[in-house]
């Protein structure tokens, strides 16, 4: 059997044109997806049945025993952390929301670690932004500040810029120019038109070059600002205002590195200034392929988007104090509940050693890093292969991922409402 | 030598990452890239082990020429090797610093661990079925 | 089988024609019915008020633009949090508060249907995922189709009828409920950074007018026989001197319909503006409300302004970008691949500042010159002009000459000049308050024989009782206990469950959601036309079998069929 | 009157207690306040050892001390308007937050937003404050609108963010960012500190040590004689058409 039209659960591109041959519920080939894609439909090391840490060894459990221990977990804890998210379906987000509310803990989501930083420049200063679509159809002028589309969103390219068609661009590889800004010459950087090469922490400073410039204000400028020279800014200026529209997207380049979400804010406000000139968007490279959902889903229950603690009952939000690496590193936690991602492959070891020290339940179809760490592992379908549910795109669409095959296991909706309801029930008791 | 660790993804990275127990996510997120001219400092041959120190502690990789890096600044993929020296604290911002850390690289004759062996010397427990 | 008896409510069902009856209302299973059994709860309203359940025809509370709203002001979400209490939910936030906290607060004042102004196809899916959080509210959404681009291209070739047959492949697929025009034409000439200034300006590219796009459309909207009529938001809004291209939009408007109006027009008072910039920026209510007045076929909505902090958001992406220019706050836009665009922006709209106080009387204005309430409806287009919360106060303006008085003499002592408002004695009545809150709300959106906005039987029981008895309050005097009864029900009934009592929420309820699906022939389904799904599957980032809102997106699901002429 | 507030040692010490009823004012009527630990809300003498000695009828004759463990004890002094808060050692997180009168003494270190908000009073921090002393809130609204804040050690990254009146002085060096987005007030830093004055539009910034990774939007107007110190006089930024005026005593560019 072939499914057509399937949607790629990887990255925040959210490709939803995917064939995938199916032989005996299993997948047997993948079509249009990109190596990241295809791997991940075709992924086949699944834990096969909850477990549970019994000193220094595993013991197989049932999923009601497993329930139940995460239910009873989160029920005694006075500041319990519910982590992840951004691997999972929407409809299991909102059970999350619901979760954390009810025992009045903390709900954090990958973003924290990726475009948490975006997210803050954008609550000070808006975002310009537009769907996928409208970059490919009308952009003349791509800019990957911090982004490395070739290895981490290997489609981006060839979907909506470099190698796209657009409607109102007659030879759209000719007539689009792209430009990298990066600190390393990546290979994204090898296919520019033009490579801006800027020294390490150097890109705010950039960015206010730019802006300054692009006011017309060259002459307070130094002769180079953070490696790159005055001549190349002034040309990517001019290259700015030039174009018909122009297109940012910027990467973890700029929400790592010092200044944080300064960076992004610098950026925004630049391509605000452009906007006076000509057309003008910026936008995240999202890496979760449903990162975006989870902040969406956050805040329309919550009213955040991340890093929301509920021990007072209200929503309080504060990223840098109600996220989990802060939270984890300051022992500011007593139990953790895992759901769609791998804290301990992507946190530093002074989060993972406060894990080691709680009870930590895990929703995840894959041993992973974070096993090792866990009191309980719960295996689930995976969203987009034996699980459907909503995803939202890095530009805001929201798709209805496919269910390609079907297995025994169950979703994360199905468990996290199975917790939800042993633990209303608990407390109407 | 003390060097810039930047921190990032690659195709390697996400094509291994949904399989967290294989030898290959360990080779690829062990995996340091620097730039030729460093690497001939410290007398290393592509493949090499090396210790790597950063502001929480060490860990041993095996150093990569790359002609992406400059000298003075080492790539490491996202994964666990890396956030083994990874200081936590996000300067108020709940983002750690994983593209602006300072790291000392020297020679090693030790292999890097597997990545349960690194969870486990954080109190983790190896599941290996 | 459930039964409930509302006895001795005085009610006002202006779609019957009641007018401060005291009666009994008999309730069975979420209907209105003739009677109930002995057996049925009773709920004595002891002569209060009470009023069908309460219908905004025009607010923005779910979707993608909504919900950025919500992501770029965790300041606003500093207000109005509540923690989690037995059935509910918490609740944050004030001018865009979560989903929760718009249904609590609009079931503690009496609202049960709610129609969302503006949902980009495209991202349909988002409001309706929304939708599902607003449990005790029925909704419907406006779908954009202003700046789509295979209907620009049907009305360059003088096709209506195709025009006609997009709008009902994509209200089928999207779930829609009515046609939605923002700034038609200005959305796509925003995606270049440009903009129309008014009906007669070309598209870029397309070569095809806002005039023409509006003629096109109302006619291919009568062609699908939809409930609700064109539902526009005009070209230029917010700018002065803007009410001469408000009028020649109205004007483009021949009569269609005989059950309803044939063109919407919402937020009137932005587009009602005298004067040829902001120095002598002066209201024109009057020309635009005596133009109403001589034409059954457009209805309107106030879009009042009320003083205080909120936030802006439309699909006019243009007119954002201008508002960002003046205030330089922070500033959202998102365009919307192939179909059309959004902007937002936080504003606070000051007594002391003189275009915020003249902007003020005009939405008044509106209200208190149209002859009839059934063509001026009550919205503050929340929450562009106000959030909802203020509609009980706006009630107290209309109905008392004292309260407006007090409130004129507090704001920029020059708007007297400029304004018609402190020359109007008239102070509207519970009757006519009742027509721009709730009955004309559901004639308008052509859904009160779907059983919203009156109390006959077979009706929806939808029920707003309000702790005030009009023969013992004299609202232009009393108007601070009008505003008060406004605020908070004494009950709110939705389907026939008592959902909120006395300003606090019970229960968690379950949404409806009202969609259209027109029928049209073999030859007019976009579905099987094979130049629309070329074009769809070049420029579309999203695979044509991905896009339709699937049917597990609707908690309750209120399909309504129509025939259409092609 | 003089409360004394000694943190009982606890078994689950990681867990942050948030205690916004410390102020001055609450304690006219007496000491049943509430507490919270995590999501547990406890009694005020649960979490300390609570002794009060002398009694007022005014909030400017109330001192509360606090002492024991109390860098996880958060949003101490919220809202204060009179009094005195001494605390003998380190200060957790949000202490003086909207703060508008009064003083707030920490004689050790204070962690992050400390008098986020504030708008009148003094606080004095004899070690170091961290990240976001004296700083907004997350949306970019206005931060510190008045009062004083005075470290005497070092302050962390994003110093007095989105300040817009009053005045911080910070004896040590400060991290990366001070003053960003100010629009008012006045900022000194006596010693080193990074980037400062990023994007600012009003207000002044004098930094008597190095500015590194000065911003290259800055112009140089000149130099002044400024408390003995003489500073490189900028106008900035210019990449927010920004009033600002920024006073170094040295900068370095990364260029």
């Amino acid at each position: 059997m072939i499914v057509k039209d399937a949607v790629c659960p990887f990255c925040g591109c959210l490709c939803d044109d995917i064939e995938v041959e199916v032989e005996d519920d299993r997948v047997v080939a993948v079509t249009n997806a990109c190596e990241l894609g295809t791997t991940k439909f075709m992924g086949e090391k699944r834990m096969k049945s909850p477990i549970l840490r019994d000193g220094d060894r595993w013991k197989d459990i049932t999923y009601d025993e497993a329930v139940q221990y995460a239910a009873d977990m989160l029920l005694s804890a006075e500041r319990p952390l519910l982590y992840g998210w951004s691997g999972t379906h929407g409809e299991a987000q909102c059970v999350g929301v619901h979760m954390a509310e009810l025992v009045r803990g903390v709900i954090d989501n990958t973003s924290s670690v990726c475009h948490g930083p975006s997210i803050l420049a954008i609550q000070e200063v808006g975002h310009p932004g537009c769907t996928l679509g409208v970059v490919k159809n009308r952009a003349d002028l791509v800019i990957y500040w911090g982004s490395n589309p070739i290895d981490a969103h290997p489609r981006h390219l060839s979907r909506y810029t470099r190698y796209a068609e657009g409607f109102f661009l007659e030879n759209a590889f000719r007539d689009r120019k792209v430009i990298v800004v990066d600190v390393r010459k990546t290979e994204t950087a090898s296919i520019a038109d033009e490579f801006v090469r800027i020294k390490p922490g150097g890109d705010y400073a950039v960015l206010s070059a730019l802006r300054a410039i692009v006011q017309g204000k060259t002459d307070t400028i130094p002769r180079t600002v953070a490696g790159v020279a005055r001549e190349q800014l002034i040309r990517v200026a001019n290259l700015c205002k030039s174009a018909k529209f122009g297109a940012v997207y910027f990467g973890l380049g700029l929400t790592m590195t010092r200044g944080k979400y300064k960076n992004i804010r610098n950026a925004i406000e630049l391509v605000s200034e452009l906007s006076r000139h000509t057309k003008f968007t910026i936008s995240a490279m999202r890496g979760h392929y449903n990162v975006y959902g989870s902040n969406e889903v956050n805040t329309w229950m919550t009213g955040y988007p991340f890093g929301i603690d509920y021990s007072r009952g209200i929503a309080f939000y504060n990223p840098g104090e109600t996220t989990a690496v802060d939270i984890l590193a300051r022992k500011e936690c007593d139990a953790a509940l895992i759901v769609g991602s791998d804290p301990a492959a992507h946190f530093p070891r002074k989060c993972l050693e406060h894990l080691a020290d709680i009870p930590v339940v895990q929703l995840d179809p894959y041993p992973n890093a974070t096993t090792a760490f866990c009191n309980v592992q719960i295996p689930v379908a995976v969203t987009g292969i034996d699980a459907e549910g909503t995803a939202y795109r890095m530009d805001g669409v929201p798709i209805r991922t496919r269910k390609v095959l079907s297995t025994d296991y169950p979703s994360d909706r199905e468990v996290l409402s199975r917790m939800y309801a042993l633990m209303r029930e608990a407390l109407e008791r | 030598m003390t060097f810039l660790m930047i921190t990032g993804r690659t195709v390697n990275q996400g094509v291994t990452v949904e399989n967290k127990t294989s030898a290959e996510y360990a080779a690829e997120t062990s995996t340091c890239f620097m730039h030729e001219f460093d690497m001939l400092e410290l007398g290393l041959d592509d493949g090499d082990t090396i210790r790597v120190t950063g502001p929480c502690g060490e860990v041993v990789m095996r150093a990569s020429a790359s002609v992406e890096v400059e000298t003075g600044t080492v790539f490491v993929p996202y994964g666990p090797y890396a956030n083994h020296i990874v200081a936590a604290g996000t300067r108020s911002t709940g983002m750690p610093d994983f593209k602006s850390h300072d790291v000392e690289i020297e020679p090693t004759d030790e292999e890097p661990k597997t990545v349960y062996e690194l969870m486990e010397d954080l109190g983790g427990l190896a599941y290996d079925r | 089988m459930t039964e409930l008896l509302v006895k001795n409510a005085c009610v006002i069902d202006p779609l019957r024609g009641i007018n401060a009856e005291t009666m009994d209302i008999a309730i069975l299973d979420g209907k209105i019915v003739e009677e109930v059994s002995d057996a049925a709860e009773v709920i004595d309203a002891r002569g209060m008020l009470t009023l069908p359940g309460g219908v905004d025809s025009h607010t923005h509370i779910c979707g993608t633009k909504v919900n950025f709203g919500r992501y770029m002001s965790p300041e606003d979400m500093r207000a109005g949090r509540t923690p989690r209490q037995g059935p509910l939910h918490a609740t944050s936030g004030y001018s865009v508060p979560t989903t929760y906290g718009n249904s609590y607060r609009y079931s503690v004042m009496g609202y049960t249907t709610l129609l969302e102004g503006a949902m980009a196809p495209l991202e349909a899916r988002h409001t309706h995922e929304e939708f599902v959080y607003t449990p005790l509210q029925d909704t419907m959404a406006n779908t954009l189709f202003d700046g789509n681009w295979g209907i620009m291209e049907a009305i360059r070739d003088g096709d209506t009828k195709r025009v006609a047959a997009i709008i009902a492949w994509t209200l089928r697929a999207v779930k829609g409920f009515g046609v939605k025009l923002t700034n038609p034409g200005g959305t796509e000439a925003w995606q270049w950074g440009k903009n129309v200034s008014c009906i007669r300006d070309p598209v870029p590219y397309f070569e095809v007018t806002p005039a023409e796009i509006i003629r096109s459309i109302v006619e291919a909207n009568e062609l699908l026989g939809l409930p609700h009529s064109v539902h526009l938001h005009c070209n230029n809004l917010g700018t002065p001197g803007n009410y001469s291209c408000t009028l020649g939009s109205l004007g483009l408007i021949p009569d269609l319909n005989e059950k309803r109006q044939t063109l919407y027009a919402t937020h009137v008072q932005f587009h009602a503006y005298g004067g040829s910039d902001w120095k002598d920026f002066c209201s024109k209510s009057e020309p635009i409300a005596r133009f109403v007045d001589m034409r059954p076929q457009i209805v309107m909505d106030m879009g009042q302004v009320m003083f205080g902090r909120t936030t802006t958001m439309t699909a006019d992406g243009p007119m954002e970008f201008n508002l960002y220019r003046l205030h330089h706050e922070k500033w959202s836009n998102h365009d919307v691949e192939l179909e059309t665009g959004s902007g937002i922006i936080p504003v606070i709209y000051r007594r002391k500042n003189l275009v915020n106080s003249i902007m003020w009387a005009i939405g008044l204005e509106l209200a208190l010159l149209t002859k009839s309430p059934w063509q001026c409806l009550l919205t503050t287009d929340n929450p562009n002009g106000a959030p909802f919360v203020k509609y009980p106060e706006i009630i107290g303006l209309l109905m008392s000459k004292k309260y407006r008085d007090a409130e004129f003499a507090t704001i920029h002592p020059d708007t007297e000049a400029r304004v018609p408002l402190p020359a109007i004695e008239r102070e509207l009545d519970w009757y006519e308050i009742a027509v721009m809150t709730r009955a004309g709300q559901a004639k308008a959106l052509g859904i009160q024989d779907l059983g919203k906005g009156h109390l006959g039987p077979g009706a929806d029981a939808d029920v707003a009782i309000y702790p005030i008895r009009m023969d013992e309050v004299d609202p232009s005097a009393e108007y601070q206990k009008v505003i008060d009864a406004f605020s908070r029900t004494e009950y709110t009934i939705k389907r026939g469950r008592v959902v909120a009592r006395r300003g606090e929420c019970l229960v968690d309820g379950s949404n409806a959601t009202f969609w259209v699906s027109p029928k049209v022939s073999e030859a007019y389904d976009m579905g099987k036309d094979p130049d629309f799904i070329e074009k769809f599957d070049r420029y579309y980032t999203v695979r044509m079998r991905n896009y339709p809102v699937q049917e597990e997106y609707l908690n309750r699901n209120r399909c309504i069929e129509t025939e259409a002429r092609i | 009157m003089k409360v004394t507030l000694a943190l009982k040692p606890a078994a689950r010490s990681f867990i942050p207690i948030e205690a916004e009823s410390i102020v001055p004012k609450n304690f006219l009527d007496g000491t049943d306040l509430p507490v919270w630990r995590g999501n547990r809300e406890l009694r005020l003498d649960e979490v300390f050892s609570v002794s009060v000695e002398g009694d007022a009828d005014r909030t400017e004759d109330v001192e509360v001390v606090l002492s024991g463990e109390t860098f996880r004890l958060k949003r101490v002094g919220e809202y204060m308007d009179g009094g005195r808060v001494t605390i003998l050692g380190d200060i957790g997180m949000h202490c003086g937050n909207f703060m508008s009168g009064g003083t707030i003494e920490v004689r050790g270190n204070a962690d992050g937003w400390l008098g986020r908000e504030m708008a009148g009073g003094t606080i004095v921090c004899r070690g170091d404050a961290a990240d976001y002393c004296a700083a907004g809130y997350r949306g970019g609204r206005k931060g510190m609108t008045g009062g004083t804040v005075e470290v005497f050690g070092r302050a962390g990254d994003f110093l007095a963010e989105n300040i817009a009146g009053g005045t911080v002085i910070v004896h040590g060096d400060a991290g990366d960012m001070p003053g960003a987005e100010m629009r008012g007030g006045t900022l000194v830093v006596h010693g080193d500190c990074r980037r400062p004055g990023a994007n600012m539009k009003g207000g002044s910034c004098y930094v008597y040590g190095t500015a590194q990774g000065m911003l290259p939007t800055f112009r140089k107007i000149g130099t002044v004689q400024h408390e003995g110190h003489t500073l490189i006089r900028f106008a900035g930024d210019i990449a927010n058409r920004g009033k600002g005026n920024l006073f170094v005593k040295a900068y370095e560019y990364l260029d």
